[in-house]
């Protein structure tokens, strides 16, 4: 068959490498870096997604097809996420100038309260 | 429309290949499948058609001439739910996709036949769920399940319902999954992307909804089933849920679900409108662009069903500038058909009517949909009938119109025999003319201030709504006409032979109907598709 | 007037006259399009038809046309460009209540409206307002998602559970008009329907002080402020002190700063945990299920009275 | 306009090729593209409750954080480590296939069988035990009685919707793979043909995938000291 055949050796390396990066995202949750800690957990785990997908799951010898799949779900997880997020972070957000007075849609010719 | 001699039927075909109930409900041919969901999907049309019919006469009289509100809303849950997910998610594409798919790629079967049969029960699987809920009793969520209505305030039959519709959500990811990967793998030699025909590419584009927003929308189902089993409070506001946190997850899939329903048949459109006006399609990149670029923004426009909802005014805001944007595709798909006529040789068979209906029921439907994208106008005729009238306009005036105008120009090829044409033409302007009647007046209530899903109303709507009732009626005969008609020809239809409208494609090249494997042999293909003016060069020069 | 046949809303709001006008710009548009396409169609259907059964296709087919493409997809974008821009502006003003704006407090439940003055007056599936006055509507549920909507006014929003929404207009013609819930709500949902009256100020003012049973709504407030126990605490020193209150950005102990509005202290209430005052210990019990939403607002037009002294709320 | 250029082949007597494939390339680009659109759907599936999760989590951080303090960081790292190991096997185990070696390739399904066990024991015997006596099973029997109890509910929903659907998966890759391995002691997998392993790996690993984001994202929310 055409495709590719990983050394046993690559996979060992890339399993030694997963063990490692799990214990430092362990033992960085006990190190106070603030609002950090979520940023370095999502990295680590980036990473170790990258190692699975590529060698374990033979990403880095796919078609750019495959390649195409991938990067589709993830284009769209990020457009359900960001959008979805979007509405939630602005729902507070004042907009207005404060103290703005009886909106003239339609221009009025008696204001109804005086200006400020 | 026949030529001069006499088509005569095939000796041995997919439908008189092997005989007996298992050949059928065990049969991992595409056309077969096809031939499972016509059936079932025309089952589920007729129960949400009856629902339909009911909730029209109930509007008659101010105070429901029918039925009880209690009735009326368990008639337009079911109507809703049946419609959408059993009957316009599936139509084109089960039933006509899975015919086509592989005949216009010169492939045997799709890549996957077992699955596509697997499809097939997960889909009816679904559909009984939804048919024990309408059995039990009802279910009387509206077919968008708002919480916290449908988790803790119901007590008819959510469960079975939104549990049949995640079941049915899998059987689109299969067929979904099932096309992009033929369409991908199987195409015949010398098939490359632009000589594919433009009902492939907008399959592609259906497909692609179908794998990324299903899962979305089956899960947040799921959540409302276990919020519902468990009393947790996932989307309950008094736990802190967020109840528009579900129209979020809710409507990500169902938005790009109306372009599910309106991309197949935009697909049918372009294959009919230059079948019959024996022209090159004009603008075949753009059209196939067109598909694609549907699909893709069609993901991003989701919010405008929720500018009234307490969503936040700047997601409001970008989320209008995105609903615009969808509607150049669109429109660009209708400029170029209309030009296709331009010039050609047209003739008037219904498939023809059907098409030139799509044509002009879809761009009502397209540009009263500018109103609903509109942010301040929307404000006023959001969740009245408004709405209604543009998503049936869409809905029924683009995706029924398309999908029996689809059935009507490949029924020659999946049952081999002719329906007899006067009738068909008659039936097509019927449904034009009744499916107008009945939805432009709701054009005018929405407006108005009509609220949707109103069992009761004021007096003063009653004109209107009696009109739209007459319309419906008429449009529920134009219904009726073709399945009698259809059932005939199935029997009784004259022969109809490989090409009966002198078309082009790989699918007319074949005997109708096809052999079990589609081709004797594996077609090579040569040229870019709708190939009318080498005919006309090869007809002068004979 | 059972038969009467309306075409066209009535427009009774500030709003209304906007909105049309750009309603009628989009229906110009949709009416030019659509007429070209079935013009075209027709024309197109009926001078090149099939003449007789066997005529060749057509020779020397056009199949492109690149400036063609390029017209027909710029100038969609410009017109719904416009479209947007104009739509945008409406919607955003009409989202913003101004700060004179007179206030009016809605419960929606299955299936009818409460509707409650600031001066205690209280009404169903009515609402009474003043013409030419900014009106804001401040909303909740008690149970699940509704809809105001006033169309004569070209307004509505969802009325939800556990949160306040606003929406705002100003009336322009004295008149009775229709009140929808406009979001399915249940089985009663199509009887979830009221009047909207729009008066004289002269005439609201006598309908307003006519049959007040009691108290104004801060000062039922404040009763509730001593029967609740709350000035034991809020009153003394050990729980942040009411006056002055609204309106201020309150620190609190996570470090962050909200303001004080009417949903921060409708959340104080019922789910004191959730944000704790900077400085005080958590010990506030919650009062969810004791308290009614209409109680909820009456206390916290007390706070506002407390605080807002500077400001008219709006009573006219 | 069309020629005939090859007659199509029928059955294959080794069924190795399915009738309506040409050959055994487009038959395995075919099931690898299908499989990795399923996973892509999976993702979708996966990522709607990820969005809810992440939307609550801004919501109510100090909740979130309350809740996450009560799970045990320990176990989950260890379930990391046993999962991760269950992938070096699964890897082995299609390397195994693609040699067309039988015995490794049993060898290795069984033991990447084992590993999914023990994760799924550890899960169930001691995490969600030990929640659900602990109280922490909203729906269920929800005790806790600290600040913002609701939200810590909420947080506990999340958990076990997420760990339970994946849970869901493991259980049904485990049967999957009960069934390639007898398949494979029956000598079906050839160097020739074993697609089947091989989408059964990519499977496995994007279970593990899943749970590489779930264990941060459930067990290391907020800091542990």
């Amino acid at each position: 068959m055409s495709e590719h055949i990983a050394s046993q050796k690559l996979y060992f390396i890339v399993f030694f490498s997963l063990l490692c990066l799990t214990l430092l995202t362990w033992r960085i949750a006990y190190i106070d870096l603030g609002r950090w800690n979520m940023v370095v957990a999502l990295l680590i785990s980036i990473c170790k997604t990258g190692l699975v997908g590529m060698f374990f799951m033979h990403l880095r010898w796919s078609t750019s097809m495959v390649r195409l799949v991938v990067f589709a779900a993830i284009f769209w997880l990020a457009i359900m996420m960001t959008l979805t997020l979007g509405d939630f972070f602005t729902r507070n957000a004042v907009s207005h100038p404060q103290g703005w007075q009886a909106s003239i849609v339609v221009p009025q010719p008696a204001a109804p309260a005086p200006p400020r | 429309m026949s030529s001069s001699e006499f088509p005569i039927m095939p000796r041995v075909h997919y439908l008189n290949a092997d005989y007996g109930i298992k050949s059928w409900l065990l049969t991992t041919d595409h056309k077969r499948i096809a031939w499972l969901y016509l059936i079932s999907i025309t089952f589920f049309f007729s129960i949400g058609g009856v629902a339909a019919a009911l909730m029209r006469l109930n509007l008659l009289e101010p105070q429901g001439m029918l039925v009880e509100p209690e009735t009326y809303n368990k008639l337009f849950s079911i109507h809703g739910i049946i419609m959408v997910f059993f009957f316009l998610v599936p139509s084109i594409p089960a039933v006509l996709g899975n015919f086509l798919i592989p005949i216009m790629l010169g492939a045997r079967d799709v890549a996957f036949p077992r699955l596509n049969l697997l499809s097939w029960y997960v889909f009816m699987t679904g559909g009984s769920f939804v048919l024990y809920a309408l059995i039990a009793g009802g279910v009387d969520t509206g077919w968008t399940f708002y919480t916290p209505l449908s988790t803790l305030y119901l007590n008819t039959h959510v469960m079975a319902a939104a549990g049949g519709v995640f079941i049915a959500g899998f059987s689109s990811i299969l067929t979904g999954l099932n096309f992009v990967v033929t369409i991908h793998k199987m195409r015949a030699p010398g098939l490359t992307w632009f000589r594919l025909p433009l009902f492939i590419w907008a399959m592609y584009a259906t497909s692609i909804i179908f794998i990324i927003g299903t899962p979305v929308v089956a899960i947040s189902l799921a959540l409302i089933v276990i919020e519902r089993i468990f009393h947790v409070g996932i989307f309950d506001p008094a736990l802190g849920g967020d109840p528009i946190l579900f129209q979020h997850l809710f409507w990500f899939y169902s938005h790009p679900a109306v372009y599910v329903m309106i991309l197949p048949s935009m697909g049918v459109v372009s294959e009919i409108v230059t079948a019959f006006s024996r022209k090159k399609i004009f603008g075949y990149h753009f059209i196939a662009f067109s598909s694609i670029a549907i699909a893709v923004i069609g993901f991003l426009v989701w919010g405008h069903h929720m500018f009234v909802s307490g969503q936040s005014i700047y997601a409001g805001l970008v989320f209008s500038a995105l609903s615009m944007a969808v509607a150049i595709p669109s429109a660009v798909k209708v400029f170029n058909w209309t030009a296709t006529l331009y010039k050609g040789s047209i003739s008037y068979e219904a498939p023809m009517l059907y098409a030139l209906g799509f044509i002009g029921l879809f761009t009502i439907g397209g540009l009263t949909g500018l109103y609903l994208a509109t942010t301040a106008i929307d404000q006023h005729v959001h969740d009245t009938y408004f709405v209604i009238a543009h998503f049936h306009y869409i809905m029924v005036g683009g995706a029924v119109m398309g999908y029996m105008g689809g059935i009507h120009y490949w029924w020659p090829k999946i049952s081999g025999r002719l329906y007899p044409d006067g009738w068909a033409r008659v039936s097509a302007i019927i449904i034009f003319v009744g499916f107008n009647l009945t939805f432009f007046p709701q054009f005018i209530l929405g407006y108005l201030g009509m609220p949707r899903r109103y069992a009761v109303y004021p007096p003063e709507f009653q004109t209107l709504n009696v009109i739209s009732t007459a319309g419906a009626s008429i449009l529920g005969i134009g219904y009726i006409i073709p399945l009698i008609y259809f059932a005939w020809s199935v029997r009784y239809g004259p022969v109809a032979g490989p090409n009966p409208w002198k078309a082009t494609g790989l699918e007319w090249t074949t005997s109708s109907p096809p052999p079990t494997h589609n081709f004797e042999e594996t077609p090579v293909v040569t040229e870019e598709p709708y190939g009318y003016d080498r005919l006309a060069e090869e007809i002068q020069v004979a | 007037m059972p038969h009467a046949f309306p075409l066209f809303p009535q427009e009774a709001s500030t709003l209304a006259p906007a909105v049309d006008h750009l309603f009628y710009f989009l229906t110009a548009v949709s009416i030019f399009f659509s007429a070209l396409i079935f013009l075209l169609v027709f024309y197109f259907a009926i001078k090149y038809r099939r003449r007789s059964k066997d005529e060749p296709p057509p020779k020397n087919q056009v199949i492109n046309n690149i400036p063609l493409e390029v017209m027909w997809t710029v100038i969609p974008m410009i017109l719904v460009a416009i479209m947007y821009f104009w739509g945008a502006d409406i919607f955003v003003r009409s989202a913003q209540p101004p700060n004179n704006a007179m206030e009016i407090f809605v419960i929606g439940k299955q299936w009818m409206w409460h509707v409650e003055h600031s001066n205690g007056k209280r009404e169903i599936n009515a609402l009474h307002i003043p013409v030419n006055v900014p009106i804001k509507l401040t909303m909740t549920s008690q149970d699940v998602i509704h809809d105001f909507s006033v169309p004569a006014f070209r307004m509505k929003k969802d009325v939800l559970p556990d949160r306040y929404t606003t929406e705002w207009f100003e009336a322009t013609q004295t008149g009775k008009y229709h009140l929808f819930c406009d979001q399915y709500c249940g089985m009663g949902h199509s009887l979830m329907r009221g009047w909207v009256y729009v008066m004289s100020p002269g005439d609201y003012q006598r309908w307003l002080e006519s049959g007040v049973s009691g108290a104004t709504m801060a000062a039922q407030g404040e009763t509730l402020y001593h029967q609740f126990g709350c000035i034991t605490c809020h009153g003394t020193g050990k729980g942040p002190s009411f006056n002055g209150l609204f309106g201020k950005t309150v620190k609190l102990s996570d470090g962050q700063a909200v303001v004080a509005n009417d949903a921060y202290i409708r959340e104080s209430i019922l789910y004191p945990t959730s944000q704790i005052v900077h400085g005080y210990p958590p010990i506030m019990p919650t009062f969810k299920g004791q308290v009614s939403e209409e109680e909820v607002l009456q206390l916290t037009a007390y706070i506002k009275s407390l605080g807002s002294k500077e400001r008219n709320t709006g009573t006219p | 306009m069309i020629a005939s250029r090859r007659k199509y082949k029928l059955h294959n007597s080794q069924a190795v090729v399915a009738e309506q494939f040409d050959d055994r390339t487009q038959q395995h680009e075919a099931s690898s593209l299908g499989m990795w659109i399923f996973l892509a759907t999976e993702i979708m599936f996966f990522g709607a409750v990820l969005t809810a999760y992440t939307v609550y989590r801004n919501l109510f951080t100090s909740a979130f954080e309350a809740g996450s303090h009560l799970l045990n960081a320990k176990i989950g790292a260890l379930n990391t480590a046993v999962l991760i190991c269950s992938s070096l096997t699964m890897a082995l185990a299609v390397h195994a296939a693609q040699t067309g070696r039988r015995k490794r390739l049993m060898a290795f399904l069984v033991s990447t069988m084992l590993l999914g066990g023990v994760f799924l024991f550890i899960k169930f015997f001691i995490e969600w035990t030990h929640d659900y006596k602990e109280g922490l099973a909203p729906g269920l029997h929800f005790t806790y009685a600290g600040p913002q109890a609701g939200h810590v509910a909420m947080f506990y929903c999340f958990y076990f919707i997420l760990t339970g659907i994946h849970a869901i998966h493991m259980i049904v890759g485990e049967g999957v793979m009960a069934v390639l391995l007898f398949m494979a002691w029956r000598g079906r997998f050839s160097e020739q043909w074993y697609n089947p392993i091989e989408m059964m790996g990519l499977y496995w690993h994007f279970v593990d995938i899943i749970w590489i984001f779930l264990f941060p994202f459930l067990y290391l929310l907020g800091a542990h000291f």
